[in-house]
C-alpha cells in the first residue's frame, strides 16, 4: 500500500486521465487486468462534447500526437459511469475534470459528487480545446481561482494537471499550491502537428495537437525535477513512462507516483510490469521504501 | 504510424449504396475482420473492414463515406492499419458457417475465401434489404453452399438472417462468423446462445472509433471494458455474453444510446 | 539557386547552429562533403566560455539531450575561423552570436563584422545557458530590442532563432519582426533532462539540457506552422528534421528553408540527401519550383 | 545511448600514474582503438581508449582522473561506447610495427593482440619517460619483438621512440600503428614521412572531447575538418598531411592552443 494525499494505492502506477477512461467498464478493466494502482477518469465537463473529427490519434516513430478534444459525456451521463468505476475496480478512482472558468469547474465537481470520486483532478492544461485546458491553465491567476474554486467544493483530495506549454512551469504550479492543490499532476501534452505531405493536409482533424509518449519524456522529468524544487506539495510525474526504468527516473526527478498514458498502447498491464519492475529495483538496490527514490537525484551532486 | 496514402485503382459498384474501392498497396499481412481508418481528406476519418488486401467496401451513409463516393479512379485516401483482431479461421476439414448482414458481408468476402483456402467446407447465409443490396453473392457462392434472404422477399427467404439460420442444423459448423448490423447480430447471438453453439461463434462489432489504436477508451463495450478497435473488432460469442451487445452503443461523447 | 533574404542557397538545407561550426574547417566540409547550401556556426559570444561539464551531449532512442553551455572561443578568436568558412565553404555563412543584452549583442555582431558573414543569427534560445539564449529570449521587449540593436550594426540579413519554451512563440515571433528580423529560425532545443538510475545522477553536467532530434518534430512543426500565420517575414525551420519528408512536412508548414542539427549524426551529407529528395518529390508532384511547397498545409482546409 | 553502469571487478597498478580498471560487462564489438566516454559521476565525463573489452588504462592527470583513481572495486561509473574508428588489423603475413609513447600504450595493448591473433609478425617500440613508466611491457613482449625507448634511459634506448625508430628498417612493416603524446607524434610522423612509409601508418589522435557522437564539432581538426571522436580518433598517416597535428589544438572553448 503506498499513500498519496490520503489516498491508498496498491502501488504507485496510475491510470492517466483520457486514457480508456471513458467508461466505467474500462477503468475497472485498466485496474483489474492492468494492475494500476489508481485510475484518473476521462476529464468531464459541463455539456456533452462530441470532440474534433477524426483523425484525432495518430502514432509516430517516438510517440503519438492527439487531438481528442475533450469528447466526453458531461457530468450527469457519466455519474453512472464513475458508479460503476467506484464499485467495482478495487483501486481509487479520480474524476478529471475542466470547465472554461472556476464556476463551470465547480459545477461539474459538485455535480460528479454523488458518485465519490476519490480525488479531483483538474484538466487546466489539454493543449488543443479553446477555451479550456491550457487556455486557462497558462494563467496563474485562474489556475489558482479554479483550484480554490473546486477545494471550496469538495472535501476530497484535488490534483491539478499542468501543461509544459508555457516559460515556466513551476509559477503555475506556485498558483496550484497557492490554490489548496493536495498535488501536481506534470505534464499533459505538449503542442505539436504533423502533415501529410501527400496531400499537404495536417493529420489531424484539428490540425493540431498534443504530443505524448517517449517523445516527451525528457521535458515531463524537467517539469517534475522543477515542480520538485518550487512546491511542497506532491508532484504526479506523467509523460512518456513505459517501462518500470521510466518511472524510476521520473520519481528521482521528483515524482510521489507516475500516471501512464500512451503506453497502454503497448500492453495494458503496463502497471502491473512497472510497478514489479520498480519492486524488483528496491530490492537489489536495498531500498527499503519506494519513498526513498522519490527526488533522490536532487541530492546527487 | 501515420496514414498511408493509398491511391484508387478500381472502383466496383456492388449495389446501389455500397462500391468497392481498390487501391494501389496491398496489406500482406491483412487478416479477414481486421480494419483500417479510412482517411478522407479535410472531412473525417473511418472505419472500415478491408474487404481484401487492397480493397474497402463502403456504404454510403454520411459525410464521409458521401466524400469517398465523390472520389474517382486516380485519387487518394489516407489509410492507417491494418488494425485489430480478426476472425480466427478453421482448420483444413472444419465446417465454417459465415452469417452476413448488409455490408457486415464487406469483411467476410475474404473470410470465406481463406476459410476455403484453409480447407473448410464454407456455408453462407448471407441477409439483405432485397436483392439489389445483396453483397458479393457470387464471391460466397464460390466458396461454398449459399442461403439468401432478404427483408422484402426479392429473393431467397423472405425476412431476416435468423429465418434462414432456424432451419439449419448449425451443430455440424466448427465457426461461425457473424458480421452485419447490430440488431441482426443480436438476433443471430440469442439464436446461437439458445443452439448452444455460442462458444463456435465470432461476431465482429462496430463502435464509434476515435483513436483505433486502442488508447482513448471511445470504442469500450459494457461489462468487459474491451476494446472494439483493439481487442476486437471481432469477439467470441462467449466474450459477448452479458456485453452491451444489442442493447446500447456509445456517441462519439461517449454517451450512451439506445440501439 | 535559392534565395532567402536576400542570400543566394545551393538549396534549402541549412546546418543548424552549434553543430559542426566550431571551426572554419568543420563548416567548410559540411558544405563541400555535406551538401548544406549555407552554414550557421556555433553560437560566439563575447568572452571565451568552456561550456559546461560533460556528459554535454547524449543520444537516447528518440534523440539527443544537450548542455554543452555555448562554449565559444568568443568573437576575436572566431575570426579567423570565420574566414576560412567564407573562404572556402563556396556557400553562404551565417553568424551565430549571443549575448546577455542588446549591448553584448552589437558588440559581438560588430566584432564579426570584418570577416563578412553572409548574415547574423540571434541566439536568444539556448535553453541551458543562464544569462544567455532564452533567458533573454522569453521577453518580448528584450528580443525587439537585441533585434534592433543589431539590425542597427549591421548591413546583412539578420534571424532570429526563437525558443519554443514559451506559451506564445508567435508574440517573440513577432517581437523579433518588430525589432527588423529578416527572418525568424524556429526552434532551438526543448527544455528537458534524464536521470541516469543506477547512481541517481542527472546524465548531463549541466543536470539539464536541451531536447533535439526526432522527438522534437511535431513541436517545431506547429512552432513553424503558427509562426506562418503570424509573421510577414520568412520562417526558418528547424527540429528533427533527418529526412527529406521531414524537410517538405517542414516547408509544408509554412519553413521557407530547413536547418539541420541533430541529424548530422547519422549521416554528414543528409544535405545532399535531403535537397535530392525534395527535388525527385518536386518532380514527381509536378511542382516547378519548392517554393510552391511553402505553407501548403494552410491552403489545405 | 545513455550511459551505462559499469562496476569496477579488479583494479590493476600499472605504474606508479597508471591504473587498468575492468568492469563487469564486455563491449564485444569492441575495435582497438575505439574509445568510451567515461563518466566520473558529479565530475565530468572524459574520453579513454579501451585497453580490452572490459577495461580502460587511464593515467591520472587531473580531476576526472584522480576521482577515478580514488574508486574501489565495486564502486561504478558509467560507460558510452565504444565509439570511433579503430586501427585497421593486418591481415595474415603481414608485418606490424606498433609504436607506443605513455598511456598511449593503452589502446595499443588489445591492437598488438588481435594484430597476433590475425596472424602478423608485431613488433613493438615502446617507449615512456622512465622504466616505471613502461604500459604493458610483458604484453607486448608477448605478442613479438619489443624495442624500448626511456627518457631517462633507465630502460633501453635514452631517448625518445623516434631515438629507436631511426635505427630499424621500416620498409618491411606493412601497418604501423602509433599512439603517444602529440609532441612524439608529430616526431613519428615526421619520420614516416621521410621514409615515405606514411601510407602504411595510423595515428590515433586526442582532441578535446565534448559530444563523442561527432555532432557538436568540439573535436574538429584541421584542414580536413574531420571529427577526431568520429571520423577518427584513428587516422591514417595520408589523411594527416597538412593537418594541425604537432602544431595546436584546440580547448574546451574551441580556442587554439599551441602544442
Ligand atoms: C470495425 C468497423 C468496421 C467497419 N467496416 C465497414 C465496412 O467495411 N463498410 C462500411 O460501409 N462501413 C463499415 N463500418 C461502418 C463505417 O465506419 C461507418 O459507416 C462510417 O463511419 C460512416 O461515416 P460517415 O461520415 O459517412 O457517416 P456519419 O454521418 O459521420 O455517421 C453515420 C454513422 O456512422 C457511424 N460512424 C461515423 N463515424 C464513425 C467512426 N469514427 N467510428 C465508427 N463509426 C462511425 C456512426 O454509427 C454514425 O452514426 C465499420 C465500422 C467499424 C467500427
Ligand atoms: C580518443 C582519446 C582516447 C584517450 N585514451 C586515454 C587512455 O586510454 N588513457 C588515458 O589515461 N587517457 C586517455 N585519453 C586522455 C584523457 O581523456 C584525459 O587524460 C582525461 O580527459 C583527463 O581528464 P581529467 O579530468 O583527469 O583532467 P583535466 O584536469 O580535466 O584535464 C587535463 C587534460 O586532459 C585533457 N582532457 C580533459 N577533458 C577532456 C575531454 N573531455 N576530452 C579530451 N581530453 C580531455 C585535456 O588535454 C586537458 O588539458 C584519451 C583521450 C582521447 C581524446
Ligand atoms: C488520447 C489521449 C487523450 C487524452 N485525454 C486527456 C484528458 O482528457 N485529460 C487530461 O488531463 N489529459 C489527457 N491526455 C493527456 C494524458 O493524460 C497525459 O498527460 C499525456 O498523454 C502524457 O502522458 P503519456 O506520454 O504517458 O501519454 C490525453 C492523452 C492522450 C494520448
Ligand atoms: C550539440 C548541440 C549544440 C547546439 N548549439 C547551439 C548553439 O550554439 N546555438 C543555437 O542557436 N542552437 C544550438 N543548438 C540547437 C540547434 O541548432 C537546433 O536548433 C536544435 O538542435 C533542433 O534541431 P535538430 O533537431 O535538427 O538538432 C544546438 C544543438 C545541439 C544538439
Ligand atoms: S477507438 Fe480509441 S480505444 Fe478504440
Ligand atoms: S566531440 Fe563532438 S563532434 Fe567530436
Amino acid at each position: 500500500m503506498y499513500t498519496l494525499t490520503g489516498l491508498k494505492l496498491k502501488n504507485p502506477t496510475i491510470l492517466a486521465a483520457g486514457i480508456l477512461g471513458t467508461t466505467g467498464a474500462s477503468l475497472c478493466r485498466v485496474a483489474r487486468e492492468g494492475g494500476a494502482g489508481g485510475v484518473v477518469s476521462k476529464s468531464i465537463g459541463p455539456m456533452p462534447k462530441t470532440g474534433h473529427p477524426n483523425p484525432s490519434m495518430v502514432k509516430f516513430e517516438c510517440g503519438f500526437l492527439n487531438a481528442m478534444g475533450l469528447p466526453n459525456p458531461s457530468y450527469p451521463s457519466f455519474l453512472q459511469e464513475l458508479d460503476i468505476a467506484k464499485k467495482d475496480s478495487g483501486v481509487p478512482v479520480i474524476a478529471s475534470i475542466f470547465g472554461g472558468n472556476p464556476a463551470e469547474f465547480k459545477e461539474v465537481a459538485e455535480g460528479l459528487l454523488p458518485a465519490k470520486p476519490d480525488a479531483f483532478e483538474l484538466n487546466v492544461s489539454c493543449p488543443h480545446a479553446e477555451g479550456y485546458g491550457a487556455a486557462v491553465g497558462s494563467n496563474p491567476c485562474l489556475v489558482e481561482a479554479i483550484t480554490a474554486a473546486v477545494k471550496e467544493t469538495v472535501n476530497v483530495p484535488v490534483w491539478v494537471k499542468l501543461t509544459p506549454n508555457v516559460s515556466d512551469i513551476t509559477c503555475i504550479g506556485s498558483a496550484a499550491e497557492s490554490g489548496g492543490a493536495d498535488a501536481v499532476v506534470a505534464i499533459n501534452t505538449l503542442k505539436g502537428m504533423a502533415i501529410d505531405i501527400e496531400s499537404g493536409y495536417p493529420v489531424l482533424g484539428n490540425r493540431s495537437g498534443g504530443l505524448s509518449g517517449k517523445a516527451v519524456k525528457p521535458v515531463a522529468v524537467k517539469c517534475v525535477y522543477d515542480l520538485y524544487t518550487a512546491l511542497e506539495i506532491p508532484v504526479i510525474g506523467v509523460g512518456g513512462v513505459s517501462s518500470w526504468q521510466d518511472a524510476v527516473e521520473m520519481m528521482m526527478a521528483g515524482a510521489a507516483a507516475v500516471q501512464v498514458g500512451s503506453a497502454v498502447y503497448d500492453r495494458l498491464d503496463i502497471f502491473s510490469e512497472i510497478s514489479k519492475g520498480i519492486e524488483t529495483f528496491l530490492q537489489r538496490k536495498g531500498y527499503s521504501d519506494v519513498k526513498e527514490l522519490i527526488g533522490l537525484s536532487h541530492e546527487m551532486v | 504510424m501515420l496514414p498511408l496514402n493509398a491511391t484508387i485503382t478500381r472502383i466496383d459498384e456492388e449495389s446501389p449504396s455500397v462500391r468497392t474501392f481498390f487501391f494501389d498497396f496491398q496489406f500482406e499481412t491483412m487478416k479477414p475482420g481486421q480494419f483500417v481508418m479510412v482517411w478522407v481528406r479535410g472531412v473525417d476519418e473511418v472505419p472500415m473492414g478491408l474487404s481484401s488486401k487492397n480493397s474497402i467496401t463502403v456504404q454510403k451513409v454520411g459525410e464521409a463515406t458521401s466524400k469517398l463516393f465523390e472520389l474517382k479512379e486516380g485519387n487518394s485516401f489516407g489509410l492507417r492499419g491494418p488494425f485489430g483482431k480478426g476472425f480466427s479461421l478453421p482448420s483444413e476439414g472444419e465446417k465454417t458457417l459465415v452469417i452476413a448482414g448488409g455490408v457486415g458481408a464487406a469483411p467476410l468476402a475474404p473470410y470465406a475465401e481463406a476459410a476455403k483456402s484453409a480447407g473448410s467446407e464454407v456455408h453462407t447465409v448471407l441477409g439483405a434489404r432485397s436483392a439489389d443490396d445483396l453483397l458479393f453473392e457470387k464471391l460466397f457462392a464460390k466458396t461454398g453452399k449459399i442461403f439468401i434472404s432478404t427483408d422484402d422477399g426479392s429473393k431467397g427467404t423472405k425476412g431476416f438472417v435468423t429465418d434462414v439460420l432456424s432451419s439449419l442444423d448449425l451443430s455440424v459448423y466448427d465457426k461461425i462468423a457473424v458480421c452485419g448490423p447490430e440488431i441482426m447480430m443480436a438476433s443471430v447471438f440469442r439464436l446461437l446462445e439458445d443452439r448452444k453453439v455460442l462458444e463456435k461463434s465470432e461476431f465482429s462489432l462496430h463502435r464509434y472509433f476515435k483513436c483505433g489504436l486502442g488508447v482513448c477508451g471511445a470504442c469500450c463495450i459494457d461489462k468487459s471494458g474491451l476494446r472494439v478497435c483493439r481487442d476486437g473488432p471481432v469477439f467470441s460469442g462467449v466474450q459477448l455474453l452479458n456485453s452491451e451487445l444489442g442493447k446500447y452503443t456509445r456517441d462519439a461523447s461517449g454517451r450512451r444510446v439506445k440501439i
